[in-house]
């Protein structure tokens, strides 16, 4: 369990992260409006510690990856680990732009 | 009678009138609502029934000899004819008319 | 190719073809992704000549894994945020909220037709119309969209994209016409039936024109009070009879009827039945007389009863209310 | 997480042992023939073996795309020209609905589902499945299913409000026919038939993997097939609950899409394309997966970037679970909703163009023969870019706009179901077709049928990006002239009429290709690398081999002969029944020998019941679909009843002198696993109904009453004490004291009697404070908990009997836990699941 973790980690921080901007904008809407300041700024915020967690994920994963080396399966965990948590990031940070770009 | 007659003795000709414009009226002011129009696919009205093989026909709206300038005339302003037929003067120029009468005596079931 | 009848004409393309501001930025955007995707698609054919029929040296060089890295992943991440970033602000920019001192007009999507309803400056229903919504140039107008039944869409392509009409929400569109002129669309969500036959017109005026046009409209049509004329007379005498006003309302007579289009002002609509046909005594009568067989399955039922003299009255009456 | 070399303690120096020296005893391939001998008179309906199963399902996939796609020549021959009088409204309508469900449902899913049952075994190594009855009961459903679905259509009766059923226009208000119905039917199967397979295939691909298969050896398709599986689990319980809830609306006036009655019609929307977007993933990742493996067999040589290809199919599994409004940008949610949804749908495009350079750089390292299957790859990689560029057009909001349901994105999702799917799919029946049936399909034709469809395709929808431009929505059964739209549109219909004609010279391929007659000596045609292609009998390979490459038939010398001669794992059936070997997840050690059901009807019935069952509750004859029901579940518990079966030996030799046990329980078994994502699968629904409970309070908050004031203390504290007596249960009876098979029974039945209890609680509790199903958004969706909490604890119920037999019959017993614990999974989650459902909908929104 623990090695998938470690290779999907990256995707399950996307998730988390698209779960998580979704219901708050849509909190927003109920009390305010999606895009109110406020919950904007929630968001936001919510977004930022994303990225982090992502761009933590990568780097603790590209140094795994170096002591892999032999272990085919380690090296494959790694390289999905590390690659993932690039691409989630990436998505994350498109998925944060909404809340910047426009207003 | 007479409508065999007629069409024996004279083509129904309209000088100078153009069948492809008529179709074109047709179209425009939409006959179809009423009548089914052979060359018009849609509507195909029911109520003036269907205008196929008009061409044939000895008589207008059965009361008429069905002659180029009768009908001409009744296309256009038909209540002028018959007080109690349910058709409409239509909107169309005398010039229009002779084209859609041209048209419909191209229909022929032959 | 003749105009066609309801405005929509296909070339040029409506989408291309902007009239107004919410459709302008959009046909740009369009014309730059068009060019995008082709060079991308262009990128990618080259890419895979090169590796099927390419020497053996460039063969190499895209054999491995430094091309998935680089065309495959660094390169659209490039070209995706610049879009997203244009799109997200485009979006943004064209569904700003509206100014309360817009005009508002409520379009509500029937099966399948359009009740349109102009608002006063209180959001009150002024009076009411349908198929075809009259619009002053030049300033954005507020489209209210409701639904009565089932989820419709309102799309006017070359004024701007399209808005569903969803029972028990109220969206709002904001479209502006830059000319005077007709501008046609079509339902564009399947709502059954003869969802093929509902269409719908935008008309733009000048402001003049438009505030003489609404005028008009607000007030019973001039044709009732010259209603002594025979055949109208008669034909209202029919409209009366045949209990048309339980479904059609006409402002100035006792008919108030909700289920179908309001017909105070039948006699001046460009069309019939919802953007299908054209607008005259005759295929009026048709229409009356039989709607099953030009739009199956719509809510008016036939009338095979009146006889050809009622068809003739009740039309021209019809025909009068301008 | 270790980075030992061994994940289960097996010693992988014992691989050093094969292949073995020396020749086999006399008479053991006949006895192996015996055990795996194929059906004979009517036994063909009753064959589990994959080898068969696989080609029945694929055989049906085929029949319902030929048959959607004569439905949309006739469609496509009514738009040709305007205002056209071939087709009725009401007979269109009834058409582009059938055509897309078909096409989606009935013809894609399944078909990828079946590549997966026929190669998957081959291609892993493994005898068969590990639930071969599954498959084939997952098969008849679905052809059953599927042929009285399609026959409505012949009535009348066929669903008419397109293919993603929009309520309100579905509701019993506008669509008072059972056609609606007939379309919930369709698809009940198809929920039914593919959780199966993905069962099936997560299990298979985990579980039964050659030894020394590690996931990194593990062949691409194998892991397409595993992510496709594993997204089906995640997507289909919404569109299971979709279809549940309109059900209960149409039948039973519970308002949950019924804007007047605090329901809400965006509610569909969304459950809908969260399956539906995914969905469209579902399909793709199998076919590409396919793709890799074809391109590296064609350009005969290793898929480049195996790793990246793998990350890039788990990234688009992931990421696809964030585009579904994609499909709602004009419904007027929130500009910065819409917003997250576009992003995705850009970021899902990211992985995509991985694969697509992977193949590029595939077919550059190598060298390409341009043979049939060849041309399909390069024709769907060609088709599939096209469509996905389009799709980045549409995730633009403001394109969409005016994109949105037009002619444009009918093309759009033809492109990309076609680049994504068919093509490859065709090219994998071009590819594997030899392997099935040991004869190649006709290249001359194939090169006709690929032409063919590649230009028709083209010709039908290009022009269509067009016709959407030019104003022309979609699902209109005809349109006014004078639009200029007449053009494209006849253009489109000359394309799909070529198109079909492609379509047809394959059918007769395929015809020659199966004749009973001729010689049947294909062997490995496309020397191909992978293990699908030794020679094999029904009982799969004769020995199976430890594998150390991805492709062991290019980097493993002799393979095939060792193989053939049995000088690897389990060239005998040392329990004389089928068997298959179970190894370990990650590195594919050799764990256990799975013994496998031999073909019996009860599955078969089992299906026929099922069918019966919701056809007959289609048309209204209620008490017969009861009985069917009733019948149904005797089947099924028939069928359960034969599985855990007395353990003969404990551990036997499974090839030089290596022992593993014959029983296995717990998580490392295979039984194990498939109730786990079962359970997943419900609890995915619970998730989906949790999320349909708190959309409708948000819609309007102000009608929703209080709840309950008493009774959720003591309703959590018997489901509590339920999850314990059912840990305690398994304990007892592993403990294997004396008198542990009574207690354990007793303590899962009273487990089951807690959970009933507090169930009954609950429900009465809600019906006091006068709240019904069918009044509001509210009132439906409690009641849609407690009902699929009913249902939960009815099945307990049958299970319980199921137990009370098994001890009454003396089988309940410390050896073989299996049952025992795969009832106690199901009775924790039963407790877990209301549990949840109570707090949830007594304190939220709460008083």
């Amino acid at each position: 369990m623990q090695r998938w973790f470690y290779m999907l980690g990256g995707m399950l921080v996307w998730a988390v992260h698209f779960v998580g901007v979704y219901a708050i904008a849509s909190i927003g809407d109920v009390v305010a409006r999606a895009d109110d300041p406020t919950w904007r700024m929630i968001g936001l915020g919510f977004s930022v510690l994303c990225v982090l967690a992502g761009v933590t994920l990568f780097f603790q994963a590209v140094r795994r990856g170096r002591a892999a080396a032999g272990d085919e399966v380690a090296t494959l965990a790694s390289l999905l680990a590390t690659a993932g948590a690039g691409i989630a990031t990436i998505a994350i940070i498109f998925q944060t732009l909404p809340t910047v770009v426009g207003y | 009678m007479i409508g065999c007659a007629d069409k024996r003795e004279q083509p129904r000709e309209l000088t100078g009138a153009d069948a492809a414009n008529g179709l074109a009226v047709i179209e425009r002011v939409g006959c179809a609502a009423c009548h089914r129009i052979p060359g018009v696919a849609w509507p195909t009205g029911t109520v003036g029934g269907s205008l196929d093989g008009f061409g044939n026909q000895s008589m207008i709206a059965g009361r008429f000899p069905n002659q180029p300038q009768t009908l001409a005339v009744w296309v256009r302003d038909a209540p002028s004819m018959a007080p109690a037929t349910g058709m409409p003067a239509m909107p169309i120029t005398p010039a229009e008319a002779r084209d859609v009468a041209a048209y419909l005596y191209t229909l022929d079931d032959d | 190719m003749t105009e066609p009848i309801d405005g929509l004409q296909g070339w040029p393309p409506p989408v291309l073809d902007p009239a107004g501001p919410f459709a302008g930025p959009v046909n740009t955007l369009s014309w730059a992704l068009f060019g995008i995707v082709i060079a991308v698609f262009v990128v990618v054919m080259i890419a895979l000549g090169i590796a099927l029929f390419g020497p053996r040296s460039w063969r190499r060089r895209i054999g491995g894994e430094k091309v998935l890295w680089g065309l495959g992943l660094a390169f659209p991440v490039v070209v995706l945020s610049a879009l997203l970033v244009w799109g997200l602000g485009l979006t943004a920019q064209l569904s700003e909220d509206p100014d309360p001192s817009e005009m508002r007009v409520r379009v509500t999507g029937e099966m399948w037709w359009w009740r349109v309803a102009y608002l006063d400056a209180q959001g009150n229903e002024a009076f009411q119309d349908a198929n075809e919504v009259h619009i002053p140039v030049g300033q954005p107008v507020v489209f209210e969209l409701e639904a009565a039944d089932v989820i419709h869409s309102f799309w006017v392509p070359r004024l701007g994209g399209k808005m569903d009409m969803i029972p028990g929400r109220r969206n709002i569109l904001r479209l502006q016409a830059d000319e005077p002129g007709s501008y046609g669309g079509q339902c564009a969500e399947y709502c059954g039936g003869p969802h093929a036959l509902m269409g719908l017109i935008v008309v733009a005026h000048t402001p003049e024109d438009f505030a003489a046009w609404r005028a008009k409209q607000a007030a019973p049509s001039t044709g009732l009070v010259a209603a002594s004329a025979l055949p109208v007379a008669a034909g209202r005498q029919v409209f009366q009879a045949s209990g048309c006003g339980a479904c059609h309302a006409i402002n100035g007579t006792d008919a108030n009827g909700q289920a179908g289009p309001d017909l105070s002002h039948v006699g001046s609509r460009r069309t019939l039945g919802a953007g299908i046909l054209p607008n005259n005594q005759g295929t009026l009568a048709g229409w009356i007389s039989d709607s099953q067989a030009i739009k199956p399955g719509n809510r008016m039922p036939a009338y095979p009863v009146l006889t050809g003299q009622q068809l003739r009255d009740v039309s021209a009456y019809l025909e009068s209310l301008e | 997480m270790t980075e030992a070399k061994s994940e289960t303690g097996f010693d992988p120096e014992l691989y050093k042992r094969f292949p073995t020296s020396g020749e086999r005893p006399e008479g053991e391939l006949e006895k192996l023939e015996k055990i795996w001998c194929g059906p004979k008179g009517w036994e063909w309906i009753t064959v589990i073996n994959n080898n068969y199963v696989g080609v029945y399902y694929i055989g049906a996939a085929m029949l319902f795309f030929v048959l959607a796609g004569i439905l949309s020549l006739l469609m496509r021959t009514q738009l040709a020209l305007p205002l056209n009088g071939f087709l009725e409204q009401e007979t269109y309508n009834q058409l582009f609905t059938m055509h897309g469900t078909i096409m989606m449902f009935l013809f894609a899913v399944p078909a990828v589902e079946a590549l997966g049952v026929l190669l998957l075994p081959q291609m892993l190594g493994a005898r068969d499945l590990p639930f071969p009855r599954l498959s084939a009961y997952a098969f008849w459903a679905y052809l059953i299913g599927g042929l009285a679905f399609f026959c409505s259509i012949f009535f009348g009766l066929a669903p008419n409000g397109g293919w993603f059923m929009y309520p309100p226009l579905t509701s019993m208000t506008y669509s008072p026919g059972i056609n609606a119905d007939f379309w919930l039917l369709g698809i009940g199967f198809i929920e039914i038939s593919a959780i199966a397979g993905a069962i099936e295939i997560i299990v298979g691909v985990l579980k039964n993997r050659a030894p020394g298969m590690t996931l990194d050896k593990m062949p691409i398709f194998a892991w397409g097939m595993l992510i496709f599986a594993c997204m089906i689990i995640i997507a289909f319980p919404s569109v299971i609950l979709a279809t549940t809830l309109m059900e209960l609306e149409r039948a039973f006036g519970w308002p949950f899409f019924d804007a007047l009655k605090g329901g809400d019609p965006l509610l569909w929307q969304h459950l809908f394309w969260f399956f539906g977007h995914p969905e469209v993933y579902i399909i793709f990742l199998p076919a590409a997966a396919a793709m890799s493996t074809m391109v590296a067999a064609v350009a005969r040589t290793p898929l480049v970037g195996y790793r990246l290809v793998v990350l890039a199919m788990i990234a688009t599994g992931f990421i696809s679970f964030g585009v579904w409004s994609h499909h709602m940008f004009t419904t007027g949610m929130p500009s910065i909703s819409i917003g997250f949804f576009s992003s995705a749908s850009m970021a899902v495009s990211l992985p995509a163009g991985i694969q697509v350079f992977a193949w590029i750089a595939t077919v550059a390292a190598g060298k390409m023969r341009f043979s049939t299957p060849g041309l399909f790859v390069l024709g769907s990689l060609t088709v599939f870019v096209m469509g996905g560029l389009t799709g980045v057009m549409v995730a633009m909001v403001p394109f969409d706009w005016q994109a949105h349901d037009s002619y444009f994105i009918v093309a759009h999702l033809h492109y990309v179901l076609i680049g994504g799917m068919v093509f490859p799919f065709f090219a994998a029946i071009y590819f594997w077709t030899p392997m099935s049936s040991s004869r190649p399909l006709s290249e001359r034709l194939g090169k006709w049928v690929f032409w063919l469809m590649f230009a028709g395709m083209h010709i039908a929808f290009l022009p269509m990006h067009l016709t959407g431009l030019m104003g022309m929505p979609r699902r209109v059964y005809t349109y006014l002239p004078d639009r200029g739209w007449e053009i494209p549109n006849m253009i489109s219909t000359v394309g799909a009429f070529l198109f079909a004609v492609g379509v047809l010279i394959w059918i007769v391929d395929m015809i020659r290709n199966f004749r009973p007659f001729g010689p049947r000596d294909a062997g490995n045609v496309f020397d191909s690398g992978g293990l699908e292609w030794l020679p094999t009998g029904l009982y799969s390979t004769r020995s199976i081999p430890i594998v150390t490459t991805r492709y062991p038939l290019w980097e493993q010398p002799n393979l095939a002969r060792d193989v053939e001669a049995g000088r690897y794992f389990l060239p005998d059936a040392p329990t004389g029944d089928r068997e298959t070997l179970v190894t370990s997840p990650l590195n594919a050690e050799p764990q256990y020998l799975q013994r496998i059901p031999r073909p019996s009807g009860w599955h078969v019935w089992a299906a026929v019941f099922t069918a019966g069952f919701f056809l007959l509750l289609t048309i209204q004859a209620y008490w017969a679909s009861a009985v069917s029901g009733v019948l149904a579940v005797y089947c099924v518990f028939m069928w359960g009843w034969l599985l855990d079966r007395p353990r003969i030996q404990p551990t036997v030799d499974i090839g030089a002198g290596i022992q593993v046990p014959t029983y296995m329980s717990g998580p490392r078994s295979h039984g194990w696993w498939a109730m786990v994502i079962t359970l997943v699968v419900a609890g995915m629904i619970l998730v989906m109904t949790a999320f349909s409970y708190v959309f409708l309070w948000s819609r309007n908050p102000l009608d929703w009453i209080a709840p309950p004031q008493t009774g959720l203390i003591i309703i959590a504290t018997m489901y509590a004490a339920a999850l314990v007596a059912v840990r305690a249960s398994n304990a007892v009876l592993v403990a294997d004291r004396p008198r542990s098979p009574q207690l354990a029974t007793a303590l899962m039945l009273g487990a089951l009697a807690l959970a009933a209890g507090a169930w009954w609680i609950d429900l009465t509790g809600w019906w006091a404070t006068g709240l019904t199903p069918q009044v509001s958004g509210q009132g439906a969706t409690v009641f849609y908990f407690l009902s699929w909490q009913g249902f939960f604890v009815g099945t307990s119920a049958i299970m319980g009997l199921f137990v009370l037999l098994r001890f009454l019959t003396g089988q309940v017993e410390a050896k073989r836990p299996a049952t025992f614990e795969l009832i106690g999974l199901y009775l924790a989650y039963t407790a877990g699941q209301g549990l949840i459902s109570v707090l949830l909908t007594r304190l939220f929104p709460g008083g």
